[in-house]
């Protein structure tokens, strides 16, 4: 989706020319950042790693909202260690004396509640994003937890899944590729597959793997299932875009590819390639160019004061965001707006994509 | 660089021991003057916070370390006790902390008899142990993460907390630190470490019984592995079967850092103590001057080997493999 | 035709050649004597180009001579055999002779293994040898490995044109008798081509190979003998500064053992290794066992040290019937293991020397548990006052001690657990002379002590001088014993007729 | 003197018995499997576990050299993340305009031979153990990985390129033949090079190795240089194979290696093992990984069931007689 593209059109350095970058990539070193001026908050975007395409667009969403408004922007990731990615953030608290705001997907669901009360303590505004316990609410944290947003797993799972059925019509043998177990939205997506099942008995899950959200664990998953079942392989779910595209690859390598359809969740851009050429039959994004810089907006409207969070209805607390579906109904204009141009998002519309608040079971 | 000299110059043993705190402090002082705010009570007191779970787990990694070997299981470990912590507190209180410790050291004391007993090398047999228990933390979260809900905090809350000055956590490390270090300074199990490690062959022959030592070694690494677990849980509110994950290098090179050399009998808790706090401020550190976020991993590759290069005492190991 | 010129080398400001001088002429057999430390090893490895010099020069034919690593001084013509047994063990035969020489079989960047398994085996021709130059390393003796490593020296006569000069740096150290004479043949038979620096302990071998004795004491050259013109006792007398006496192994200090039988073996056997070895071991009692290698005696050691469990047969030590599965066993039962190779099982070499006393028992510096640094230190300079270890002090570490001066701190361990048997397995190995003589009298204090002790060694006097009773094997069994009484020693010649 | 004759009898046998565990295992493992589920041994699953081994492979075979000098390199996820970054970033690719073909493919191999060339000049000039100096190569990879990409994926178009995965010769994609022929190159330079024998010397014995007149430096650069070219040719392998690099690409991908080149049977302490057996080595975890979906084993227990077969697999293989010391 969008972020491939926004990622150069922001960074053209880094793309345009290897040669150019690689000199230098082979000089950087720890630039310091100009150091801000105390008064203005700082806005931190703290998302797992830079080394997937989900979050590079995220992050440039983040660092559009910034530009939008002239203020600082720092990015920390986490690299997949809890721990890492909480001191980070207690070490921007301690260096912004509390004068900022978050925007964090935590790197896992039990981070949120340390990441929030560090929050709270240091008086900074903090938006989540997908994970957080069930028991952690922004209405105990008023008015510093602002929101907390994700996306319905279930109904991802769900759709992708029942488009898949269509596409290979109505029947047959899928196999099915799951993220990080622990995950909960690897654990949604899933459970959005069983009901899509549940309601569709003519279609057969021949399996269900783990393959980490790594494009390259799903290759060799994919080769190993097709040996298991051979030709009643008819469709590929897959709970993200870069698993989904391992396997096309590995379908591609048996000269599969097309005629055994693949569907994904997050829309990178390889993925909505692949939409166009008929590889995958669709795949569903929850926008993070959105989500990286919307999170920053809400979080510093509320951190300057232009509302209260606590007079908020609860479905602007803790809500789910509005999906978009890529399918190759919509993929040539959405290539268009969104690959091949920058989108343009109104950084005031803070509650234009809320659909609802979110399940408590 | 003539790296003989330097080494001939370095010859004198205090100088070398007190390499590391040197480059701790010129680290501190360094930031310190890049970017002030960093210099404060709080900003120090958050660096030591946030050292506490990395130094528990490196602390425990150097015990094996000094016997010669290696733990690849603990950051499994420390996700399983994690686990377990979340799993038993609403039911079994504050029964659930021994419960999930003695699950660590079980597993540690499995690994060493792996190692000693089947003789796989502990590299090896660390990382299979590691993918068992990983696998059995999946099955014993189901999963997932675990929320330990708020009848759960009473029990866990006191970690989260402060006791005089200092936050619990600091406190939980630097007891553990100290009793680790008064271990390997005297009692006979640290002695023997540093002997095995040092030369095994020798210490066979002059007795020593070096299975039991070995696999004690490990049992403490499994069970500070499970401490740092418990804390993590209790600091999070619950328990994930991929909680600690991306902690074992780190873990690792805090205590390569520190001096103690890789191949064993070398070294001491003191040593990564200085090297856990040197790898949290280099992480802090960039944090605060601002390093480009790219660069992060480039900047602490190179710190890491600058650092290694200076602390360790070549004069100490025969061959550098 | 090789000449070092006061030559000095000093490591970490301690020297080790204060201007020494020798010279090498054509075709002759150059002996190298001296203490422990005089510096004959690292005269050597100066002469091999592994250490450079500070001062003075090295001359090849009257002309200077810069060897900056050993590739340098084989390209001269000078190869050593080391003092260390240096052949990689996981290499082949033909490998290991090559080793760092393959580019003479090199085509386009491949090795040529026929080729170099033809001129390994030319190699080993001409010494005599007949070796498999594909098997590898490990699966050789010790005498075969000696071999080896002059085969490998002497490859250099195919790359250089000039005659070569051969550095034998303790060659024998680990051999035995037959062997040591197979070796002084083919040194003999060489001459007419290279000429030989010969470095060992043994005067009396010194003296039979060599042409002229250089001999080192404390870093320099004090004398220079034609081999004819001096005795085994005159030399002993330039090299230590006390002659040689007849009471070498303290006969006279030797006392009859006691009645109790300590270490009571009985038909133990160990599958490929010994069978059937009964033997018996009284308090204050030595017992030699005399036998070439592969004989078996060094795993009869071993299995009573707990090293190689025996497989069948009783082991009793003191009227109780034990089967040892580990060192820890036996030590557990009061017995020490005083090893040949005291750099890897003697000692740990990283750690001080009290810490080393203490390894094998802490009980005595222990107080409620723990180690009490202290009096750790007390008891560690007592041994070393008692022992006249030479050391700067007890927290130095081992490695920085001399042989003897390691092996003495090896019985102060074995003396602090309260061993009431020792193992001594070539306690004197590598030791110069007066280092030996000192670990004599310290074994025949502990035998008065009533210390039962069990001695394999390299030389077939020393077992003899030692012991009360020497037993003989051959192909793992027990093939003649004989009494030992001081004064009424038995004859080498009759000990021979049973080893082989 | 007496014909020094090798002096152990019964060992020997018992020796040879111990060196072919490895690949015992691997018919064993093969055996069952195929009995478990028959579709094993067809061609088509063959010519996939292949296809598997492939990355692993091509990558074990520079970590063998580095294990059997008695080091160890860490920084298999760097060098092969870099290699992989070139390629796209250099070939026909969705994010800049160069086209450099099979130059980029050089360029890649290139790129991380020269990153082996580092680790090992840093090792050896800085004096610091191979464990740490390779531990920080790693990150700094990864990093310098992380930077050039951006952060996204980047496909690779170039379809010659991709062909190394597609296009097959004798039912067998590229990659097989590629891969087979590193491992043949490897077994070259083990058996058949002065290099080889020269790392094989230092693994023995390093002191040994430079009294014989080796040069160690040297050769230690050299071996790491080695091991980041068979990287390299991973990581373009890796990116043909899935048609894209991001630099996440070599997760996971070192633990796997040493657990391959340890099964195998080569020592971690060095001089002992080879090429060879990192073949038999790779192909037990491939099959297992293979033989684990096939039987249909849960992903919650795969983990646990690869723990314990590694450990029964090094186990049976390990000559404990001769193995005194484990570290």
């Amino acid at each position: 989706m969008t972020g491939q593209t926004k990622t150069y059109l922001t960074r053209p350095m880094a793309r345009r020319s290897f040669l150019a970058t690689a000199a230098a990539g082979a000089t950087v070193a720890a630039l310091p950042h100009r150091l801000f001026a105390a008064e203005k908050p700082t806005l931190v975007t703290s998302i797992r790693s830079l080394s997937n395409p989900y979050h590079a667009v995220w992050k440039s969403g983040a660092e559009a909202f910034a530009a939008s408004i002239g203020l600082e922007h720092v990015t920390l990731v986490s690299e997949g260690n809890s721990e890492k990615g909480i001191a980070d953030i207690k070490a921007m608290l301690a260096k912004t004396g509390g004068n900022m705001v978050l925007n964090s997907d935590p790197n896992d669901t039990p981070d949120a509640r340390p990441i929030v009360e560090a929050c709270a303590a240091a008086g900074a505004s903090v938006v989540t994003q997908w994970n957080k316990p069930k028991d952690l609410h922004p209405r105990d944290f008023n008015p510093f937890y602002v929101s907390h947003i994700e996306f319905d797993g279930i109904a991802s799972g769900k759709q992708i899944a029942e488009i898949l059925f269509k596409a290979i019509g109505g029947s047959g043998g899928i196999i099915a590729l799951g993220g990080q177990i622990s995950n909960t939205a690897a654990i949604e997506r899933k459970a959005g597959l069983e009901q899509a099942l549940a309601a569709n008995s003519d279609i057969k899950l021949l399996d269900f793997q783990v393959a980490n959200w790594k494009s390259s664990e799903a290759y060799d998953l994919t080769g190993n299932l097709l040996t298991r079942f051979g030709d009643d392989i008819k469709g590929v779910w897959a709970a993200n875009d870069d698993m989904g595209t391992g396997a096309l690859e590995a379908l591609r390598a048996e000269g599969l590819a097309g005629k055994v359809p693949v569907v994904g969740v997050d829309g990178i851009k390889a993925a909505v390639d692949a939409v166009r050429a008929g590889e995958f039959a669709c795949t569903v994004t929850s926008d993070p160019f959105w989500q990286g810089g919307m999170g920053l907006a809400i979080g510093l409207a509320a951190h300057q004061k232009k509302f209260d969070p606590a007079a908020e209805p609860p479905d602007r607390r803790e809500f789910y965001g509005q999906a978009v579906l890529i399918s190759k109904d919509n993929v040539e204009e959405y290539y268009k707006t969104n690959i091949e141009a920058q989108p343009v998002l109104d950084w005031a519309d803070l509650w234009g994509r809320v659909t609802g608040p979110i399940r408590s079971a | 660089m003539d790296f003989r000299t330097l080494r001939s110059a370095f010859s004198l043993g205090w100088v070398n021991a007190a390499i590391p705190p040197a480059l701790l402090l010129i680290l501190i002082l360094g930031i310190g003057s890049a970017a002030p705010g960093f210099l404060t009570q709080e900003t120090l007191l958050l660096l030591l916070a946030n050292t506490a779970v990395l130094f528990i787990l490196a602390a425990g990694v150097t015990g094996v370390i000094l016997v010669g070997g290696i733990d690849l299981s603990i950051q499994a470990i420390a996700s399983l006790s994690s686990v377990i912590l979340a799993q038993l507190v609403p039911q079994i209180g504050i029964m659930a902390f021994p419960a999930a410790i003695l699950a660590g050291v079980v597993f540690g004391v499995l690994s060493g008899l792996v190692h000693v007993r089947l003789k796989v090398p502990s590299f090896v047999a660390t990382l299979a142990t590691g993918g068992v228990v990983a696998g059995i933390a999946l099955w014993a979260a189901d999963g997932r993460a675990i929320t330990i809900e708020a009848s759960g905090r009473v029990f866990t809350g006191w970690i989260n907390g402060s006791f005089a000055g200092l936050p619990v956590v600091v406190w939980i490390a630097a007891v553990l630190g100290a009793a680790l270090y008064l271990v390997m300074r005297y009692t006979p199990f640290g002695r023997y470490s540093l002997a095995i490690g040092a030369g095994e062959p020798a210490a066979i022959a002059a007795g020593i019984n070096v299975d039991r030592t070995k696999i004690i070694a490990f049992a403490i690494s499994g069970g500070l592995a499970a401490i740092a677990g418990v804390v993590l849980a209790a600091r999070l509110s619950s328990g994930s079967p991929t909680l600690a994950n991306q902690l074992l290098l780190p873990a690792i090179a805090a205590v390569i850092v520190g001096g103690t050399a890789i191949t064993g009998g070398l070294g001491g808790i003191g040593r990564t103590a200085v090297g856990a706090l040197i790898i949290s401020i280099v992480r802090m550190g960039m944090t605060f001057i601002g390093v480009n976020i790219f660069a992060e991993n480039v900047v602490f590759g190179a710190v890491l080997i600058l650092a290694v290069a200076i602390t360790i005492d070549r004069s100490k190991i025969a061959v550098i493999k | 035709m090789l000449t070092a010129n006061g030559i000095c080398k000093s490591f970490a400001g301690v020297p080790a050649l204060k201007n020494v001088s020798v010279e090498i002429r054509p075709n002759e057999v150059v002996g190298l004597i001296g203490e422990n430390g005089a510096g004959k090893s690292t005269l050597m490895r100066v002469l091999a180009g592994t250490h450079q010099p500070d001062g003075g020069a090295l001359l090849l034919d009257g002309k200077p001579l810069r060897l900056r690593h050993a590739a340098d001084a084989a390209a001269q013509g000078i190869g050593m055999v080391f003092q260390e047994q240096s052949l990689l063990l996981n290499l082949s035969v033909a490998e290991n002779i090559y080793l760092g020489q393959e580019d003479q079989f090199l085509r386009f960047g491949i090795v040529n293994w026929k080729a170099m398994h033809a001129a390994a085996r030319r190699q080993l021709a001409k010494i005599g040898v007949d070796i498999d130059v594909r098997a590898r390393a490990s699966e050789l003796t010790f005498a075969a490995r000696q071999m080896v490593e002059l085969a490998k020296a002497l490859t250099l006569e195919e790359t250089v044109s000039r005659p070569l000069v051969i550095l034998l740096d303790e060659p024998t150290s680990v051999l035995g008798a037959g062997d040591i004479k197979v070796l002084f043949d083919r040194v003999r038979a060489l001459k007419s081509r290279a000429s030989f620096v010969f470095v060992s302990h043994r005067l009396d071998e010194v003296l039979e190979i060599s042409d002229r004795v250089y001999t080192m004491k404390d870093g320099e050259v004090v004398a220079e003998h034609r081999a004819d013109a001096i005795t085994g006792p005159e030399l002993h007398e330039i090299m230590v500064g006390r002659g040689l006496q007849a009471s070498y192994y303290k006969e006279d200090r030797q006392h009859p053992p006691r009645d109790d039988i300590i270490v009571d073996a009985r038909k133990i056997s160990h599958a490929g290794h010994f069978s059937q070895v009964d033997l018996q071991i009284r308090a204050g009692e030595i017992l030699g066992i005399a036998g070439v290698v592969g004989s078996g005696r060094e795993e009869v050691t071993r299995a009573i040290g707990g090293f190689l469990p025996h497989d069948s047969g009783t082991l009793s030590i003191r009227g109780e019937r034990v089967r040892f599965r580990s060192p820890q066993d036996a030590v557990r039962r009061g017995i020490g293991y005083v090893p040949r190779e005291r750099r890897v099982e003697g000692l740990v070499m990283f750690l001080s020397i009290a810490e080393n006393i203490t390894l094998a028992d802490l009980s005595a510096v222990t107080r409620r548990g723990a180690i009490s640094h202290g009096r750790e230190r007390r008891l560690a300079l007592d041994w070393i006052r008692r022992l006249r270890i030479k050391a700067p002090g007890p927290e130095i570490a081992c490695r920085k001690l001399s042989g003897g001066n390691q092996q003495k701190v090896v019985l102060a361990r074995w003396m602090t657990a309260g061993s009431r048997i020792l193992i001594l397995d070539h306690p004197t190995r590598g030791l110069d002379v007066g280092a030996k003589e000192e670990v004599y009298e310290l074994v025949r204090e502990l035998s008065g002590d009533g210390v039962a002790i069990l001695l394999i060694s390299d030389t077939l006097e020393e077992t003899i001088g030692l012991s009360h009773r020497v037993m003989v094997m051959r192909d793992g069994e027990v093939t003649a014993h004989f009494d030992a009484p001081a004064g009424a020693k038995p004859d080498q010649v009759d000990l021979v007729r049973a080893m082989v | 003197m007496s014909m020094p004759r090798p002096a152990l009898f019964g060992e020997s046998n018992r020796k040879r018995l111990r060196r072919w565990a490895p690949a015992l295992v691997l018919m064993l493992l093969c055996t069952l499997i195929t009995i478990a589920n028959p579709n094993f041994i067809e061609p088509r699953n063959l010519i996939r576990v292949a296809n598997s081994a492939a990355v692993p492979l091509t990558l074990a075979m520079g970590l063998t050299f580095i294990i059997l000098m008695g080091s160890i390199d860490l920084s298999v996820e760097g060098s092969l993340s870099i290699a992989a970054m070139v390629t796209v970033l250099l070939a026909a690719n969705d994010a800049n305009a160069n086209s450099w073909g099979w130059f980029a493919v050089a360029a890649a191999i290139a790129a991380s031979t020269a990153l082996g060339a580092l680790t090992g000049a840093i090792q050896t000039f800085l004096r610091i153990p191979s464990f740490m100096a390779t531990l920080g190569i790693w990150f700094i990879g990864l990093g310098v990985s992380v930077y050039m990409l951006g952060g996204s994926a980047v496909r690779l178009m170039d379809p010659s390129i991709r062909d190394l995965a597609l296009a097959r010769f004798l039912g067998f994609p590229l990659s097989v033949w590629v891969a087979l022929g590193a491992f043949l190159l490897a077994c070259a330079i083990q058996y058949h090079t002065r290099l080889g024998r020269h790392i094989l010397a230092i693994g023995g014995g390093e002191e040994v190795a430079e009294l014989s007149g080796i040069k160690l430096r040297r050769v230690r650069i050299a071996a790491f240089a080695l091991a980041g070219f068979f990287f390299g040719l991973a990581g373009i392998l890796a990116a043909a194979q899935l048609g894209r690099s991001d630099a996440v690409i070599a997760d996971g991908r070192l633990f796997a290696a040493v657990t391959a080149v340890v099964v195998g049977g080569t020592a971690l302490t060095g001089g002992e093992g080879g090429v060879v057996n990192t073949l038999i080595g790779v192909l037990i975890v491939t099959v297992l990984g293979n033989g684990m979906i096939l039987l249909g084993v849960s992903p919650y227990v795969q983990q646990s069931v690869q723990g314990l077969l590694i450990i029964a697999a090094v186990a049976l293989s390990l000559d404990r007689l001769r193995l005194q010391i484990v570290k």
